[in-house]
Order: structure tokens, then C-alpha cells, then sequence
């Protein structure tokens, strides 16, 4: 895969020349207007595909679609795939690569509601336990990526392949009774303004993750560490240490989201999070187009994962078929990004 | 709050809506639950809306809290998902009044009426001991992740923990995957089973890892082993017709959706006096002594 | 000021602008078969672009190019294939994991037989181009794993192998040392004699004036002179680029180092192949040169002290106690510093700004509060003006992209990374590569600005002019081991040279 | 991946320094022996490890294991896989991804089926039209890839959502009834020497994409544009013909497996090829680690289909828990790459 931004190439391919000598300022003004245009398309092109298919939802569902109820839903909805996305985010950000979230994610939500059930933890102390776990986990991943120098792909392959062994041999069934109404209301609780809890978390962890790539020396690294590692290595960055950290987040976050999860559905479900994999990926390349050109980044991995979510309440609020739902969710990643992309283009070329 | 008085989703015509969560549409017997579903829907004047998780519990209780917040159906039917999964679906729908039916799942407070996913398990093993005997190797291909799966996986260990003499070798297939596991689980368990080493049979917890089970047969030249099988997909009656697969049961899910829409149908009129119950509806065993009357009993089986 | 008609290829009119910025605005040139063309400019003049543009990589946004009358389809890229223009760009380009001959054969047109390719005729072309430049390695060996000089032969080998008409070349000889300059200005000779037309791009203006039977000089993405071999001497090509007179680059006297107490030392330092045994000191506020031939090993000998390679055995100390660091991450923290030899692949991250690039050696300076981790962003863009204006960077702002500079710009703006407090020693791998007269005279004062403040340096080049210029002793290493050393006004261009080819030892003597 | 020419860097990380100065011509010669073995280690590892787990299931499962029928069945096993994951190698090689081929797997394994017994096609027309179908899925890939410049993880997972909605639209259920036996034969009949036409289906496949690869103009400049996308632009390679190239044979082969498997089951299935794509991931990252340090390549690829096939078959014997089978699984990809990964570092360092 292309993990680092290759240099933009728009200049290799065919372009429409711009008419030789703008004839008078009319045209010249035309021209810059519809350049204008294309700018905002290609920094804008997925927050315009969300915002048409919101408008398009609005229109043929207005009262079941467009209100605060339904938000606060698609808000909730996203607020795991947006966690566990995130943490996907800060590999890529390193130039890596992580495919045992799903797994590992399902992996804390069955361990999580084990802990509690089964062995008796109370409930702020398994999720701590478990969240390290998660750490762990992603600490393992970068130590076989940096130190054994295992493909990112094999590696994390590896690790989640293992831990729905594990998985498999701590409880092959699920584990419902004996879970406290303390546990579920992880998710289900509203402290706040009848905010549900998982939308404050997602806030929450977007929050500092955002921060630590954007305003801290350790974001900057990691940034130096994904364009061009050799620089990033002669500049003095242990580039190791940055990228174990941000399979170590990847880690956590993918730990939180399993324990949202089983909070949420109550019970602990072997593999119940593993579907989280492919909405993440999905969420997290949707995400680098947006606003900047092919890098990940967390806000464009939150408009990702809305595009999803819009995608997904919008269509089963139609009732549309079920093949013609996935029709939509395919064309709607190639039309988002598309969108962004080709016009990026035609505005450099403009 | 009683589900009649708030029936919320009344739309201005008086029509009622079922809103259908689907694990997976794709899927040929959750295609024929909603079909039955759907027919009754028709006949009682019902609108339906489904949903397709393609299999995720998350999604799962995001469309029912779709359906009881936003939407505002008149009743929810969700699809081979544990009930102890839907804790936030099923909260929001309690909240809003509206009655859940629950295909394979379990009754628990708020769901009005289920099917029942242990009988066709039972039913499956009781046949297949009736026709393979109580001695020999055995291969269960069981899928604990999926609902109907796992039940019928209780009921399979349930029956064969009784035997003493069935040697049962258990696989867990993946899902995606189930079709390519099934194979390679097979011709691995082939390799320590050689023809002659006793009466040997491969039970697949639903059509497809049997049919993997199968290919590998056929990949091999085996024919000494027996393959059971249930759901009754058209790929498996085929096989049944063509002789490779001994026995399938065939799951009714017409007419268990139409059992389901008419609970949710009835819940919805009965109000508060509804009492919540579950469906046997009993699969039919399919075997190659039986498969043309089964094919003129049920002429759509083999191609819907 | 036109051109004469009738010629060859005729460049008429063509401009790019990339934003705001004029690359090329409405040039003309004229190029007759088999002349030597010289074009010249400042960093960013634009001379890249139009090789792009003839190389049909960028599509300019107005201009004809003709072949003998016959306008030229711009922008597709079989055109220079079909027009026989043959290339060497100013960067590096190679498949790492492709040996020289896969590399030299790449998009060329190889013989069928039966619509297979034939292998064995094909690899004879490579290797019979690759003989014409004197290449003394073995041409199956992973070009990752040659030296960066002898990849630039394979460069050289990959235009030669075409049998062009044209071959462009792009500062060909920045990372060459005198053998292969002269070797390939031997080739070019030759070709030009054959009826092949040679555009020449070089800063070294000396190799130029030497070489070329035209000159073109750009400024600013115009043509402000053209001249006939023997219109111009030295001075005259200075002015006609930088638009004003420049005084000759004497060497700059100083005031004595004081050499009692050293600051940095390598100690017998070895890793095979390429250091055998180096050892030299650097006393403070010192320039010191590492001279040589190419693969000589100074950049290992570089790397290994800046912790970027292990050292196999020897030592390195600085102030007087050994440095014990475990990665570059230590020697930086330590307070050494290495601008390396390819910028594009092992200094800049490209795509990120100019800002990003020069803070990121600098970020634990750059905090909002000392101590916690949390970056200013106003210290990190005020810092980046302030070296955008003290080493005259040409770029729209902190915020463009890196790898849109210049060539030269980009080396300033790494340069401009290691311009930290608390650095003693720094290494300058090739400093003023790719890099125009007026930028080298202003990386040169930079280097001594940083000596004049007490900090060691250390540059590595090819070019022994500037060595002369600016070193205060010189070091030079040949086949991994000290051959010799020149202090003060022994430093002269013959005696680099005469030491990069002495023996080492008397005993293995007159090896070369 | 950066696209310039990179040094190794092995020499980054801490290393055993051998000892100073060799004490006499004993202990150089030992050191070069160990410095020979693992330079073979690090060539052979993944097939070390291959080699391993064949003698540990031949010494723990002698009769079972160790016999011709069962070889062949892991080689019949093997070729649906192998030929799938060897279309994905030629998109890994020129430094793209595809996503989309387990779907389109399924997609022709249904259609084809869809196209005989619905359709009343002839086998052969209706194979032959699935191919082309598959190539031109696999053109689609590459366009939106290289033309319109959509991110390959994107593109791919949005085709292959598109073609799961199209396989459902056109039949939701599997077609069983109609296929005849010459259908079936593709994958069931030995036609030489008893071997199972897949194997000799797969043997072709393998050959043809290899001989591509290695010994074709086309080839080196596919190897070209992935070891150097801008290396290769600038020598005038046709980089985006290159990648759609590329993307269409990998289509082929998906088009090609999924065929197969139907003729295998006997009947068209929605979904049922859908999991061949991690299979196939997990191959040929595996095989990169074999011969070559990390490129992808042909003989690699059916090393890591092996390994896997292997894997699975000894434990299916043994009769082993599934979740060790899980477990083993992820363990057999970390180490066989780590043994070759570390022992390369090491020789590199001796
Ligand atoms: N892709 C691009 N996008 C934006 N600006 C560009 C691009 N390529 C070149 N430029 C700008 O165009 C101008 C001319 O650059 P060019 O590379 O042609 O200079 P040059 O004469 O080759 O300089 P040098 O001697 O440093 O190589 C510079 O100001 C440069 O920043
Ligand atoms: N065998 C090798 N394997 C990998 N990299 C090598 C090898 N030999 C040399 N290099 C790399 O090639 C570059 C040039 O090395 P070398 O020390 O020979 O050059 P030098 O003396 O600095 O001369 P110049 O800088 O003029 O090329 C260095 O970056 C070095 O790491
Ligand atoms: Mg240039
Ligand atoms: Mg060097």
C-alpha cells in the first residue's frame, strides 16, 4: 500500500490547457471564479458529499431524518467506529498499518465483561485493567513492526488472528449474566445535557489525539516519521519509539471501543467488534481527502466515519433494498473522494 | 407504557410499518424470514423496511434505535441476533413502546414473540443418530458467533454428549470464510480418517461449511461419508437431489416470518394483554427417499 | 531579444506559472545539432522546468517546441521517446531494488524476437553504454547498495543508452568528483562531434564555460543573455545570472584557530567496507574540509559519527570524553548535527511546509512552555521567517510546501533545521550541491557564521575549489583511510587533488 | 512507500558488533559459518518454517500427513487461494492494493452460474464472459486508481461493495439447480495423471503471471513503478497503463477463483468467495519475507498460500481446539517473517 503521500502528480496526465491569453478581464475573472470552485471541491469534495447526501436524506425523509433525535443517533452510531477509527489513524499518520483492531476490539469486549462477571472485578478496575491490555497489545504490534521488523500487515495479521484464539479459549460463549447496570451504563448513560456517554467519549479522545498529532513535539514526529522515515530518523526522532506509541494508541483506542461495545449490547460477544475493521478503513482513506491532500488526520477520519453513518441511517430510514445499499455505500466512497480528487486536479491545472 | 396506546407510528393513512433488522440480507434463509414477513405484511396492510447489518450487533441496535426513535415503526422484528446483544436496541424500543419479534433469538423483556432456533438443531441430530447410528467419527462444523448457529450447536452437543461411542471432532468456522474452512476443515479431518476407519459423518451447523465439506468429498473421491446439514438452500437440496448430501433440514422460514409479522401484528392489537411466546415451527427432513415429494410440497424451495 | 531562425529545436514563447509563481515567462531557445548548450541560471531560475517541459513531465501553459519545423505534441509522453531527447534529471531517480543494467534499460525500447524481448541484446546495450562512462562497478549489483556517485553514472548510462539526438543533461556532475566530471565531459565531447546535441545545466560555471559552444542564462524564468563560446568570461556570466557584479571568491582570511584544546575527534574509526581507519580532530570554531574521491568514504565516515550507521570499531570523542550514543537521537542530543548528501531522500519530507521541515530538529526549542511538550506555533513561524530571511530563502511562505522549492532553496531550508542552540559539531555532506553561486556564497557564510560562533564544522566536498575557499584545514581520505592533511595557505586545489590520489600507506604505493 | 532509492537501513538499529579483531582463523571460520546460516535464515525463513511444520506434522501425525492423497488435497486447497493471491501480488507489485477481490470472487462465482443455468449459456462462453467480466472489473479498479486518482484502499473496497450489491440484485438466493456436469468438471476433473485440474489450473496461472513478471518488458516496468513510481515516469513508462495492467489481471484471477469455487460446490453462492481475501493478504505478505527482502513476488506468494494451507490442514488433523488453530495461525505468519526479518538483520550486522 502507499502509505506516504507520493508527490502530487498531476502534471503526468493530460489536462484541459487553459484558454492561451485570457481575453480580457471577463474571462480572466471566469476563470478564477470557477478555479475558486474547484479549490473548494477538492479541499471540501467529501464535506460536500456528506452535506448532498444529507441534503438528499432531508428530502425524501424530511420528519424522520432531519432532526435532533436522529442526530444525536447518527452522532452515537458513529461514536465507536470514530474511536476506533482514530486510533487506525495514528498508524497510518506513522506510515503503518494496523489490521488487528477489529479483533482486538472484540477481544476487550469479551475479556472486559469477563473480568466483571466471571472473576469479580469491580467495574472501573477491569476497564483500566482492560485498556492496558489494549495498550499492551498495541505495544506488541509496534515492538514486532519496529524491533523484528515485521511487515506491518503480517504482524498485526498475526496478533489479531492470536487474540481471537485467545478469545475463543477465554469464553466460546457469550457472557450476558451477571454484567451491573454500572458497566452498561458506560454507553447508555446521558450525564451531560442528555448527551449520551459514548458521543462524549468519542469527543473526548478525538480531542487529545487531534492535539497530540497537531500541537505537541510528539505529533510533529509522527508526522516527520509517515512523510519520509529516513529524514525523520537523521533528524534525531527515535522512530521506533514513535511508531510503538501510535500502535500503542491504535491499541487503546480499539480496547475502548470493545468495551463500549459489550456495554452497550450488554453482554460480551466473541467477534462481536470484528466488522469494525473495514468501516474504519473506509472512514479513516475517506477521511485523507478531505481538507488536506492524501494525509490522515482526525478530523477528516471523523467526516469518514459520518459519511458511513449518515450513509447507513439514511438508508435504512428508506427501507432501500438491501443490494441497493450497498451499491450506495460503494459508489458513495468513489464519489466522495472522486469528487475531491479530480477537482484538485483541474484546479492546479486551471 | 403499553405498546397499543402509543402506537407512535401511525403515518397520516393509517398504515403500519415493521421495521426488519437483518443480519444478513444475502443470506437465502433470512431472505425467505422476510419474505414471510412480508406476506403477511401485505395481507394485514403493512408497510416493511429492511435493514442489512451484514452482520454487525452494533449496527444491529443502531437500526432498531433508528426504527423506535426516529422512525417510529409500529413494530421491530430483528433477525439471529442474541437477545442479550440488543440491550440498547431493545431499550430504545422499550421506551418507545414499540413490540420486538425476535427471530432465533430469546425472550427477554421486550421482545413479544420468538422462534424457536434449538428445534431444527434438535430435530437435525435426533435424524441424524436415527440414520447414522450411534457409533463412528463425527465432524461439527459449528459457528458460535452467529445466533441460530449456536443454538443449534447446544442442541447438537446436548444429543451427542449422550453417545459414548460417537467420536465428535468440532471446528469453528469463519464467517466470511465459511465456505473455504468448511473444505479445508474437511480434508484435514479426511487425512486422519481414512476410508475404512469406521462410520464417519460431517455435521454442518447450516448449508454452506457443509457444502465446503463436500467440495473437499469430492476433491478427494470420498464417498463414505455422511453429510448432514440444515437450513435447506437450494445449493443443499441439489445436493440432496445429486446424492452428496445425506439429509438436510429444511428450516421453514416462510412460514416462521409469517408466524413473526402475525405476532407483531397481534401484539400490536392485543396491547398490554399480549402475552409473549415462542414459535416451534418444525423443520422438514429432507433426504434423498423424500426430496421429489418435498420439491412438489414446496416447488419454490430450489430456486428462491 | 529573439533568436535567429533555421535552427534545429526551437523553444518559442513558452511560459509556467505554478500558483502565483512565474517558472518560465514567454522563453525562446534555440538549439543546432550537435552543440553544446549551456544554460545557466540561479536556483529557481527555472532551467528544471523547462527540461520538464521538454521532457514533456510538466505541460507548460503556453509555447511550441519544433523539431526541424515540426511542432512537438507537448504533454504526451511518448513525444521525447519519439523525438529521441534523452534525459538526466537533476534528481536521483532510480528502482532500488533494479541492478545498474535494469535500471539503465528501463523504458527503453528493447529488441524483439517473436514478441519476446531479447534479453541477452538488450543487457549488451546497457552495458556497452555503461562501458563508454568508465564504470568500474559491478553492473549487477543492487543500486541500493552503490554509492550515490556511481548511482549517478547509472543515471548517466540510462540517458546514453537511447542513442539520442538530444540529451538533456541536469547538473550532471553535482555529486560527481573530478574523474567521472572529466569522463563525462570526454562523453560529451564525443557526442557532440557525432551530430548529438548536448543541453548542458550546471552551477559549475567554470565547466560550462569550458564545454559549452552556447550559453543561455535565465533569470527569473526569462532569457537574459545569450553568448557564442568565447562572448563571456567568468565575471560576465555572473553578472548576466545574479544581475549585478560579484566579487571574486577569494579565500576568506581569518584570524588563527586556536588548536590547543580539541572539540570533536574520531578515533581509528572503522566500519567495512567502505572506512578503514579514519582519524582526525576538529577544534573549535573550525571549518574543517573532508576531502577525497568519490567513495573515498567521507559520508560513511559522516554517518558514523553522527550515529547513523555503527561503528565496527574506533571511537569518537567529544570535548575530551568518548560519545557514547546508542542512534542519531543521542549524537543530536549530544550536539551533532549531519545536513546530508540527498536532500530529497534523506533530509526533507517533501510534501509538508517549509515551517515543518525546519522546526523539526528544533521542537524541544520551539515549546510554549519549557518542559511541557506542547509546541508554539508562533515560535515555530518566527523562527522560520527569521531563517527564511537570514539565509535568503526563495519561497512564497512557511506554509509551502518544501518540495516545491528550488533545488538550492531546499538546501538552504535544511540547513536551516540544524541552526539550533546547543549544536557543537556539524557535518555538511555536499554542501553547496545543486546549489547557484549567489545561494553558495550564502550557505558558505552560513557555515562560517557558525565557526565564527565557536561551533565545529566539518564540510565534505567534491568540489575542491570550495574546499580551498573554505576551509581552514583539510583533511583528505582516500579508500577509507587518511591520506593526508593541508592546513592554511597549503590548502590549494592541486594539493587536495594530489593527496585524494596519494598512496596511503608508503609500503602499498602507486596502487593508482 | 518513498519513491526514492533508499539505503537500507539495517544498520540503524542496535546490532551485535562481531568480535574486534577475529582471534585467529578458528574463530573467523566459525563466525563465517553462522554468518552463512543466517543469510540462509534470512532467504529461506518462510520456508524453513514451512519445512518445519511439515516434519512436526509428519512426526506427530505420521500416516495421516505425511501421504500423496493428502499432498495433493493441500495443493488442490491451495490453488484457489494461490491464484487469487497471485493476482493480488501483481497490484502489490506495482505498489497498489486491491480489496475488491474477494468480492469479485464471489460475484463471478455466482454470475457464471447465474449466466448457465439462467442464462443458458454454454459452459464455456459463460466462463469465457466471466473472465472478461473480471478483467473489467479489475480496468474499473485501475482507473479509479490511477486516472481519477482515488486512493487504492478506497477504490477497491467501494468496487467490491458495488459488486456484493450487484451479485445480490441479481439473485438473492444461491442458484443450485440447472448446472451441468461439465461445469462442475473445471474444478473436479483430473485430466493429467489423476492431478486435480485446479492444480494444473493454478501451475498455468503461476507460470503465465511469473513469466509476466520477471521475464517481459511489461514486467520490469511493473517492477519499476512500484520500486519507483517517479523513476519510472521519468523514463517514460506509462505508469497508469502499467497499474491498470495490474489491477485487470488481478481481476482475471479473482474472476477465475471465484469460478472455480462454484464448479467446486456445485452451485453459485453469494458471498462465498468473500474470504479468500484475507487468505490471500496474509500469502502474499508472507512471501514477501521468502527470497527477497520484502518485495512481492510469484514464488513467494505460493510459499505463503502453502504455509497457510499447511497450517491449517496438520491442525484439522491433529484435531486441534479451534481457537490454538487460531492461535497457531497468527503465530506461524509472526514467526515465519520474524525468522527471516531477524536473521537478516543479524547477517547483515556478522
Ligand atoms: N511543481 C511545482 N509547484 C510549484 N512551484 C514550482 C514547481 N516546480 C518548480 N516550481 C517553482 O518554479 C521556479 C523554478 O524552479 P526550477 O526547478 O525550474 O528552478 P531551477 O532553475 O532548476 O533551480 P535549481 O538550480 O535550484 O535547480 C521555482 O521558484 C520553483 O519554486
Ligand atoms: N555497500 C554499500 N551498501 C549500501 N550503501 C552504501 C554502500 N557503499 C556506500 N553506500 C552509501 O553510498 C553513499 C556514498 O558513500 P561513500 O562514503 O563511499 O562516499 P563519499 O566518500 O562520501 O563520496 P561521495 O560523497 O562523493 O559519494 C553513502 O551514503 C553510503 O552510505
Ligand atoms: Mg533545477
Ligand atoms: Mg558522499
Amino acid at each position: 500500500m502507499s502509505t506516504s503521500p507520493t508527490i502530487p502528480n498531476a502534471a503526468a496526465s493530460p489536462q484541459p490547457s487553459p484558454t492561451p491569453n485570457g481575453s480580457g478581464v471577463i474571462a480572466r475573472d471566469q476563470r478564477r471564479v470557477s478555479r475558486l470552485l474547484l479549490l473548494i471541491l477538492s479541499r471540501y469534495g467529501t464535506l460536500i458529499g456528506l452535506a448532498l447526501m444529507v441534503i438528499l436524506f432531508t428530502v425524501r425523509a424530511p420528519e424522520a431524518f432531519f432532526n435532533i433525535t436522529n442526530f444525536v443517533n447518527i452522532l452515537s452510531q458513529s461514536s465507536l467506529t470514530a474511536i476506533i477509527a482514530a486510533g487506525l489513524t495514528m498508524t497510518l499518520v506513522v506510515g503503518e498499518f494496523d489490521l488487528s483492531i477489529g479483533y482486538a476490539a472484540s477481544f476487550a469486549g469479551l475479556l472486559v465483561v469477563g473480568f466483571i462477571a466471571l472473576n469479580g472485578l469491580p467495574v472501573a478496575a477491569a476497564v483500566l485493567l482492560m485498556l492496558m491490555i489494549g495498550a499492551a497489545v498495541g505495544t506488541a504490534n509496534g515492538v514486532l513492526v519496529t524491533k523484528v521488523r515485521i511487515n506491518a500487515v503480517i504482524a498485526t495479521l498475526g496478533v489479531g488472528t492470536i487474540l481471537t484464539g485467545l478469545g475463543f479459549a477465554y469464553s466460546a460463549f457469550p457472557i450476558a449474566a451477571g454484567i451491573p447496570q454500572s458497566f452498561d451504563n458506560i454507553s447508555l448513560g446521558r450525564p451531560l445535557l442528555g448527551i449520551p456517554n459514548p458521543i462524549i467519549i468519542m469527543v473526548l479522545v478525538l480531542a487529545i489525539l487531534w492535539f497530540i498529532l497537531n500541537k505537541t513535539d510528539l505529533g510533529q514526529k509522527m508526522q516527520a516519521v509517515g512523510g519520509n522515515i529516513e529524514a525523520a530518523r537523521l533528524s534525531g526522532i527515535r522512530v521506533d519509539r514513535v511508531k510503538i506509541f501510535a500502535f500503542g494508541a491504535a491499541g487503546v483506542c480499539a480496547a475502548l471501543t470493545g468495551i463500549l461495545l459489550s456495554a452497550l449490547l450488554g453482554s460480551g460477544t466473541l467477534a462481536a467488534a470484528d466488522g469494525y475493521l473495514l468501516d474504519a478503513f473506509a472512514a479513516v482513506f475517506l477521511g485523507s481527502a478531505t481538507l488536506r491532500d492524501g494525509e490522515f488526520h482526525i478530523v477528516g477520519t471523523l467526516v469518514g466515519v459520518l459519511i458511513i453513518s449518515v450513509g447507513f441511517n439514511g438508508l435504512s430510514i428508506f427501507g432501500a433494498p438491501s443490494w441497493a445499499q450497498d451499491v450506495f455505500n460503494g459508489a458513495i466512497l468513489i464519489v466522495a473522494v472522486g469528487l475531491s480528487t479530480l477537482s484538485r486536479r483541474y484546479a492546479k491545472a486551471g | 407504557s403499553s405498546p397499543a396506546a402509543s402506537s407512535p407510528g401511525q403515518s397520516s393513512d393509517g398504515t403500519k410499518t415493521l421495521g426488519i433488522v437483518a443480519l444478513v440480507a444475502t443470506d437465502a434463509l433470512n431472505a425467505a424470514v422476510i419474505k414471510g414477513m412480508k406476506e403477511v405484511a401485505a395481507d394485514e396492510g403493512w408497510k416493511t423496511i429492511v435493514t442489512d447489518t451484514n452482520g454487525s450487533v452494533d449496527k444491529a441496535n443502531a437500526a432498531m434505535t433508528t426504527f423506535s426513535t426516529t422512525q417510529k415503526v409500529d413494530a421491530i422484528a430483528v433477525m439471529a441476533f442474541l437477545s442479550t446483544s440488543l440491550q440498547s436496541g431493545l431499550s430504545s424500543a422499550r421506551s418507545a413502546g414499540i413490540p420486538v419479534v425476535s427471530w432465533g433469538g430469546e425472550l427477554t423483556d421486550g421482545i413479544v414473540a420468538t422462534t424457536s432456533a434449538e428445534a431444527v438443531g434438535v430435530q437435525s441430530v435426533q435424524d441424524l443418530l436415527k440414520d447414522f447410528g450411534h457409533k463412528g467419527s463425527v465432524l461439527a462444523l459449528t459457528y458460535h458467533t452467529g445466533v441460530l448457529c449456536y443454538y443449534r450447536g447446544i442442541a447438537f452437543d446436548a444429543a451427542v454428549k449422550k453417545e459414548p461411542d460417537l467420536q465428535v471432532t468440532r471446528n469453528e468456522v469463519a464467517i466470511p470464510g465459511q465456505v473455504e474452512d468448511g473444505t479445508k476443515f474437511t480434508s484435514g479431518w479426511l487425512a486422519k480418517h481414512p476410508a475404512g476407519s469406521g462410520p464417519l459423518a460431517i455435521w454442518g451447523s447450516w448449508d454452506e461449511p457443509a457444502m465446503g465439506a463436500i467440495a473437499a468429498l469430492k476433491q478427494s473421491g470420498r464417498t463414505d461419508v455422511k453429510v448432514y446439514a440444515i437450513n435447506g438452500g437450494p445449493q443443499a437440496l441439489q445436493a440432496v437431489k445429486d446424492g452428496t448430501l445425506e439429509q438436510v433440514v429444511w428450516q421453514d422460514g416462510v412460514t416462521e416470518g409469517k408466524d413473526m409479522m402475525k405476532a407483531a401484528v397481534g401484539s400490536v392489537k392485543a396491547g398490554s394483554s399480549w402475552k409473549a411466546k415462542t414459535y416451534n415451527v418444525p423443520g422438514i427432513t429432507v433426504t434423498k427417499a423424500n426430496i421429489d415429494q418435498f420439491l412438489a410440497d414446496h416447488p419454490d424451495a430450489l430456486n428462491s | 531579444m529573439s533568436e535567429r531562425s533555421g535552427a534545429w529545436l526551437q523553444v518559442r514563447g513558452l511560459s509556467k506559472h505554478f500558483g502565483g509563481a512565474n517558472a518560465l515567462s514567454a522563453v525562446d531557445v534555440d538549439i543546432h545539432r550537435g552543440e553544446v548548450h549551456g544554460l545557466v541560471g540561479a536556483n529557481g531560475a527555472g532551467k528544471s522546468t523547462f527540461i520538464k517541459c521538454l521532457a514533456c513531465i510538466t505541460t507548460p501553459d503556453e509555447g511550441t517546441v519544433s523539431l526541424d519545423g515540426e511542432p512537438l505534441a507537448l504533454g504526451n509522453p511518448h513525444t521525447p521517446e519519439d523525438a529521441g531527447f534523452a534525459f538526466i534529471h537533476q534528481e536521483l531517480n532510480l528502482v532500488p531494488h533494479f541492478d545498474a543494467i535494469q535500471n539503465i534499460l528501463l523504458g527503453v525500447p528493447k529488441p524483439r524476437k517473436a514478441g519476446f524481448t531479447q534479453w541477452r541484446q538488450a543487457r549488451a546495450m546497457a552495458i556497452a553504454a555503461a562501458e563508454r562512462i568508465g564504470v568500474d562497478f559491478p553492473l549487477n549489483r543492487r543500486v541500493d547498495e552503490l554509492t550515490v556517485a556511481q548511482r549517478w553514472l547509472v543515471m548517466i548510462g540510462k540517458a546514453l543508452v537511447r542513442n539520442a539526438s538530444l540529451v538533456v543533461m541536469d547538473e550532471p556532475t553535482a555529486s560527481l568528483s573530478a574523474v567521472e566530471s572529466d569522463a563525462l565531459f570526454r562523453i560529451i565531447r564525443d557526442l557532440s562531434r557525432s551530430g548529438v546535441a548536448i543541453l548542458y545545466v550546471s552551477h559549475r560555471l567554470d565547466e560550462v564555460l569550458d564545454l559549452s559552444d552556447r550559453i543561455t542564462v535565465f533569470r527569473d524564468g526569462r532569457v537574459t543573455k545569450r553568448a557564442d563560446r568565447g562572448e563571456l568570461d567568468k565575471a560576465g556570466l555572473i553578472q548576466a545570472i545574479v544581475g549585478r557584479a560579484v566579487p571574486s571568491s577569494a579565500r576568506s582570511v581569518r584570524a588563527e584557530i586556536d588548536r590547543t584544546t580539541p572539540l570533536f575527534e574520531a578515533r581509528n574509526v572503522r566500519r567495512l567496507p567502505m572506512v578503514k581507519d579514519v582519524s582526525f580532530t576538529l577544534f573549535p570554531g573550525e571549518v574543517l574540509g573532508l576531502g577525497g574521491l568519490v567513495g573515498a568514504g567521507r559520508t560513511e565516515t559522516a554517518r558514523l559519527a553522527f550515529h547513523a550507521d555503527k561503528l565496527e570499531s574506533g571511537s569518537f570523542l567529544l570535548e575530551g570524553t568518548e560519545l557514547k550514543a546508542r542512534g542519531v537521537a543521542d549524537a543530536v542530543k549530544a550536539g551533532i548535527a549531519l545536513i546530508p548528501e540527498e536532500r530529497r531522500s534523506e533530509g526533507l519530507i517533501l510534501e509538508k511546509s517549509v515551517q515543518f521541515n525546519m522546526s523539526l530538529a528544533a521542537l524541544e526549542h520551539l515549546r510554549a512552555l519549557a518542559g511541557l511538550p506542547f509546541l508554539s506555533a508562533a515560535k515555530q513561524k518566527t523562527r522560520t521567517l527569521e531563517m527564511i530571511r537570514a539565509l535568503s530563502i526563495k519561497t512564497t511562505g512557511p506554509s509551502q510546501a518544501v518540495g516545491r522549492l528550488s533545488g538550492g532553496n531546499q538546501q538552504k531550508a535544511l540547513i536551516a533545521r540544524w541552526l539550533i542552540p546547543g549544536i557543537k559539531v556539524v557535518f555538511f555532506d555536499e554542501p553547496s550541491r545543486g546549489v547557484d553561486i549567489g545561494a553558495r556564497q550564502e550557505i558558505h557564510q552560513a557555515i562560517r557564521d557558525l565557526a565564527e560562533r565557536g561551533i565545529g564544522t566539518i564540510v565534505i566536498s567534491s568540489d575542491v575549489e570550495e574546499l580551498a575557499m573554505l576551509c581552514d584545514r583539510v583533511v583528505v581520505l582516500r579508500e577509507g583511510e587518511v591520506s593526508g592533511e593541508a592546513v592554511g595557505d597549503e590548502i590549494t586545489e592541486q594539493a587536495i587533488i594530489q593527496l585524494s590520489y596519494a598512496p596511503v600507506h608508503e609500503a602499498e604505493g602507486g596502487t593508482r
